[in-house]
């Protein structure tokens, strides 16, 4: 953020205050760009992932390499799609709905480091804002659950509501424990801290049941199987979104993908070393200059991973239902986040104390 | 679109954005979750491994009618289903597509004769584009129904006006599928 | 029922609610078909329900009293068209009941082995769409890609990927090529090792069961009052089974099998589970009469010579009426044809076993979550062909 | 136990109108007294030795001169099944609409319901005392019951058109709609030649072959 400002400011000599808005803006519109490739490519790539998992191609004929132009197509034609209301529906809410949705998975971006340096702002409750200003896209799926006048809607709004906020609370906890490792709620600092001490997954064993947790319970966050209630396909048709056509309808899809993101960017900066390498064989942080942006590579990749994963339990594991899903974050998931944490701090205590 | 359909004059410009926009709905049509009868099995039987019509982008079935494009009617419709039906048609946004799958939804198909409820064929209640015969049409020819109506949908002009050759080959087009 | 009772609604509450009716159906990803289920809600939890069929009718039994003998045979295929197979042979012993006349040893050998391998295909969809009301969907592309397999291997004799028109009064359409039995034979080999992949994929998955275990048991008692057969009956631990019981093709007495019975694994006896597992295991027996089946496969005409000549002219049995049931893959299928000496009989009913089934849904469902009533739909593996005709 | 030993069973039990045991068609059966069916029913299950625990079907037949209710039970722990039947016959100067009636057996076989709702949609024979009696698979507005021999076929249901050279719903003219078709001819007849099955009902026989036209 640093470079881009003293860009502005020393290479093209503008004023602070211009070079700042310049360089937020050209900032913010890669991290837009970089989105959107990238839910192109995951969309593209759960398809695949879903086909290969069955014993099929998936898409194959669409822009010629197997179909790697297929999320395009289906953009393109979202776009062009005419856009229902219903007639019943409230007008002011359906519309805005899919836009708040997408705008609170988005602005967690703006904590994540990328790499040594590409990274927005850093912010000193960096963890907390994440989950915090995640949490806004709930509101915006009950505004749109609601405002569609239809059940199937009003039904997956309600889950969604109970749901995500029930699983807040496990995922929240569980991420106290790399921050108690860490002694910091700064997300630069988890990535100096994995660059010096090696990954936190590994610093103690608590850290497994942690990282189990917050995995399970981001899935449960991300609205992913076995924890798609809200649109559970064979039970609420689509869920709160079953009233939206076009291009509404594409932002909820880009949602899942983006929130997929978000998470896994979190997984993968607090538990697997960020975008530093396993054992720090090659120290990507403190590069020359251009080549640190090697760091957003190694990121990626991780992210790529641990989505796959995702995409793997998705296409494989049965979906859970209401109650079950409640009395697992709750009964299970709460107490084992609690018992990691509570690890964690005695571990270190006794560790280094 | 209901605005521009067709009023724009046929210059290049047009005709390319018609070319992509009809590329881009031609390579992803996503049918409805919606099955009738003993085609619905062969339907399914596309979407499974063995056909697999997700290799023409055409593989997200949608469960409701507002995110799908295609409606695939596979199995007789009676006097119940129809009403059904039609509202089903009705709830889609556009552009949205019809394939009449089987010999039921084609013209009645078994039950042209005796059939005191059935319908006979689904043209009589919401237009339809391709028409696919068979009792029930085996996989393959499904898919060369899906292939038919993406040709039809890349011809498809959606800004330009249609000129007079435009109108006609698509009319020639519509009378043999 | 116990497991039922702890969704009870606590109606002390001062909290004003109201009813939420909301309607399942006709199109739906897991009505399996069109049926409508109008359910009235309070919260996710079902208060009561009432089925809609109907939206299948195809006038079958009008048609019956319409067409000959022969020509009805295809109809019988569209009424539940996962076991077209099944169907045909109960519409061909009733006929032939009827005429009093038997198919010829090889017929009934083929019969046997064609009528199983249908059972495997059925029940194949039935898995497959179940994960898919569950929320697997992997299993049901797995299942396809078996069931291809038994589709080409019927279509080599019958010429037809589903409704097959194979089996008719006296016999069979026509012989089987020299090659079919050895392929039924690897076919089967082939089977066992993905049976046993499915059951690591889903039924032994521990999300699967705590969706299906406990969730819509049905008592022994309400099996024989609401006239359940097939599946749902043996889910219910009632050990009966038609080919075993009362065998109406000569085989079933010679070939060794098991009935599997619903044992509640998992949790009460007769729940969704038990039901699946009862499918899951047809399967296996439905391979093994198939091994012995090939084994045992006597030559000869599929067709006797009297009855060829009898097709010559439209089958005109005389008055009479016959009743035959058959184990379909969902149960008893029941074919009730009265001749008054026609070409066609002047009564023609068909009692479908997934009629009947289905009319438990209304009693199972009060009381369940709406998940669950995806699962109870699921789990009676109803065909709205054979429920409608 | 044989149908032969049922029926001396049923017949100790001292009911009045039951039937001798009728063997002339291929499958025995005995008529029994609509008064007493109830009865009847509720013997044969709850009796130690019939235990039919399962009424299998329930089938309505209508013959020239009336109609037979056809109860189909089955003992599953016996292993054997009975056939029962309730012949209703048509009064004199009934018209073609008189609707027969027997008692409903769904007090006893719950199972019932659904059949005799089935027969009731499809054959119009009233079941008395039925707990949910309406139709079952045709929509509540359908008009007559089809399975009977003098069934007309209806043109249209509502709006929905069901003729084969219906106008379909979306080429119609508002401002002119259709006339209403006239209803097809009555009456269809009890046994079809098949040699007719092949024609179509409206076209008066099989339509003439496209000529063909010159040259490929």
């Amino acid at each position: 953020m640093e470079t881009l400002i003293d860009f502005f400011t020393g290479t093209l000599g503008l004023g602070p205050t211009l070079a700042l808005s310049l360089a937020y803006a050209t900032a913010i519109g890669s991290l837009l760009g970089f989105i959107t490739v990238y839910a192109m490519f995951a969309i593209w790539m759960e398809r695949k992932v879903a086909a290969h998992i069955q014993q099929r191609f998936g898409p194959m004929e669409v822009g010629g390499w197997h179909g790697w132009a297929q999320s395009p197509a289906d953009a393109l034609k979202l776009m062009f799609k005419e856009d229902i209301i219903p007639s019943g529906a409230n007008k002011v809410l359906f519309w805005i709905a899919p836009a708040i949705v997408f705008c609170g998975v988005l602005a967690g971006f703006i904590a994540i480091p990328f790499a040594a340096g590409v990274q927005i702002v850093d912010i000193d409750l960096g963890v907390f804002f994440i989950i915090a200003i995640a949490s806004i896209e709930v509101i915006g799926v009950i505004m749109a659950g609601w405002s569609s006048n239809s059940k199937y809607s009003l039904f997956g709004a309600v889950r969604e509501a109970a749901q995500v906020v029930s699983y807040e609370l496990p995922s929240a906890t569980a991420l106290l424990a790399p921050i108690l490792v860490v002694g910091s709620f700064k997300l630069g600092d988890f990535n100096t801290y994995q660059a010096e001490h090696g990954w936190i997954i590994f610093s103690n064993p608590f850290m497994w049941i942690a990282l189990l947790v917050y995995f399970i319970a981001s899935l449960a966050g991300c609205k992913r199987a076995p924890f798609d209630l809200p649109e559970a396909e064979s039970e609420l048709v689509s869920g709160f979104h079953t009233e939206y056509s076009g291009m509404r309808f594409s932002f909820f899809g880009l949602e899942e993908f983006v929130s997929m993101l978000l998470v896994s960017a979190i997984t993968c900066t607090l538990f697997l070393g960020g975008y530093t390498l396993p054992f720090n064989f090659l120290d990507v942080a403190n590069l020359a200059a251009p080549f640190h942006l090697l760091g957003v590579a190694v990121l990626i990749v991780k992210i790529f991973a641990v989505i796959f994963v995702q995409m793997w339990l998705r296409w494989t594991l049965p979906r859970m239902r209401v109650d079950q899903v409640m009395t697992m974050g709750y009964k299970y998931l709460l107490p084992w986040a609690l018992f990691a944490v509570a690890g964690t701090a005695v571990w270190h205590v006794w560790m280094e104390g | 679109m209901g605005l521009l359909n067709n009023t724009l004059p046929d210059n290049k410009l047009v005709g390319a954005v018609d070319t992509a926009v009809g590329w881009g709905r031609k390579s992803s049509v996503w049918p409805m979750t919606f099955g009738i009868a003993c085609c619905a099995i062969e339907m399914m039987a596309v979407f499974a491994a063995t056909f697999d019509l997700d290799r023409f982008g055409a593989g997200i079935p949608r469960a409701t009618p507002r995110q799908s494009d295609l409606i695939i009617v596979p199995g007789t419709v009676n006097a119940k289903m129809a009403v059904r039906v039609r509202r089903l048609y009705d709830q889609m946004a556009e552009p949205r597509y019809v394939i009449a799958m089987g010999a039921c939804v084609c013209g009645g198909g078994p039950y042209v004769k005796w059939g005191y409820n059935t319908v006979k064929g689904v043209h009589k209640i919401i237009p339809v584009d391709i028409f696919v015969p068979g009792c029930p049409p085996r996989p393959e020819a499904l898919m060369d129904g899906i292939l038919k109506l993406r040709e039809k949908i890349g011809r498809e002009a959606v800004f330009a006006r249609r000129n007079e050759a435009n109108t006609q080959m698509n009319a020639k087009y519509d009378a043999v599928s | 029922m116990e497991a039922l009772e702890m969704y009870t609604v606590d109606d002390r509450s001062d909290v004003y609610t109201e009813e939420l009716k909301l309607n399942l159906g006709p199109q739906h990803p897991s009505t399996h078909g069109v049926l409508r289920v109008e359910l009235s809600m309070d919260g996710e939890i079902i208060t009561a329900s009432r089925c809609d069929i109907g939206y299948l009718h195809r006038c079958a039994e009008k048609i019956g009293e319409n067409v000959t003998y022969l020509q009805y045979t295809p109809y019988t295929d569209r009424m539940d068209y996962l076991a077209s197979m099944n169907n045909n042979l109960a519409w061909s012993l009733t006929v032939e009941k009827l005429l009093g006349v038997e198919a010829p040893e090889r017929a009934q050998w083929l019969r046997m082995i064609c009528a199983e391998l249908n059972r495997i295909a059925s029940h194949l969809i039935a898995f497959g769409t179940y994960g898919i009301d569950i929320g697997a969907n992997t299993p049901f592309f797995y299942a396809f890609r078996e069931r291809e397999s038994i589709m080409a291997l019927l279509e080599r004799p019958s010429g037809a990927r589903m409704l097959y028109n194979y089996i008719q009064p006296g016999g069979l359409r026509r012989d089987v090529d020299e090659n079919w039995v050895t392929d039924v034979l690897a076919f089967c080999d082939d089977f066992e090792k993905r049976w046993a992949e499915y059951n690591t994929l889903l039924s032994n998955n521990r999300i699967f069961i705590g969706r299906t275990a406990n969730i819509g048991v049905i008592p022994q008692d309400v099996v024989y009052a609401c006239g359940a057969t097939g599946p749902v009956m043996r889910g219910s631990g009632i050990k009966w089974d038609l080919r075993r019981d009362v065998p109406y093709l000569k085989p079933y007495e010679e070939v060794d099998f098991d009935v599997p019975v619903g044992e509640g694994t998992h949790g009460t006896l007769g729940d969704c589970w038990d039901r699946y597992w009862v499918r899951m295991r047809e399967m296996m027996e439905s391979i093994r009469i198939i091994r012995q089946g090939c084994a045992a496969l006597p030559g000869g005409e599929v067709m006797e010579k009297v009855m060829k000549k009898m097709y010559k002219t439209p089958l005109t049995p005389e008055a009479g009426e016959a009743y035959m049931r058959c184990e379909n893959p969902r149960g008893e299928l029941g074919f009730y044809v009265v001749a008054e000496g026609g070409t066609s009989p002047i009564r023609c009913r068909a009692r479908a076993p997934s009629f009947c089934n289905l009319s438990l849904l209304d009693s199972l469902l009060p009381g369940t979550m709406i998940a669950d009533a995806v699962a109870i739909i699921g789990s009676l593996d109803i065909v709205l062909g054979e429920v409608d005709r | 136990m044989n149908e032969q030993q049922l029926h001396d069973k049923l017949r100790a039990t001292g009911l009045g109108g039951i039937g001798e045991l009728e063997s002339s068609a291929r499958d025995p059966f005995v008529v029994v007294e609509a008064s007493v069916l109830l009865e009847v029913m509720a013997f044969l299950r709850d009796d130690s030795e019939t235990a039919m625990e399962m009424l299998h079907n329930v089938t309505a037949v209508q013959r020239e001169t009336g109609f037979d209710v056809v109860y189909h039970l089955c003992s599953y722990s016996r292993h054997h099944s009975l056939t029962l039947k309730v012949i209703v016959a048509q009064p004199e100067g009934e018209a073609g609409d008189w609707e027969p009636a027997v008692p409903s057996v769904a007090s006893v076989y719950p199972s019932a319901n659904w059949h005799e709702r089935e027969q009731w949609d499809l054959l119009g024979v009233r079941f008395n005392d039925h707990p949910d009696f309406r139709r079952i698979i045709l929509p509540e507005e359908w008009i007559g019951h089809p399975l009977r021999k003098d069934y007309v076929y209806p043109s249209t249901f509502g709006e929905i058109p069901l003729e084969l050279d219906a106008i379909p719903l979306y080429e119609r003219d508002e401002n002119d709609p259709p006339k209403p078709s006239e209803p097809r001819p009555a009456g269809t007849p009890l046994t079809q030649p098949p040699s007719e099955y092949s024609t179509r009902p409206d076209a008066g026989g099989r339509a003439p072959a496209p000529e063909k036209k010159g040259e490929s």
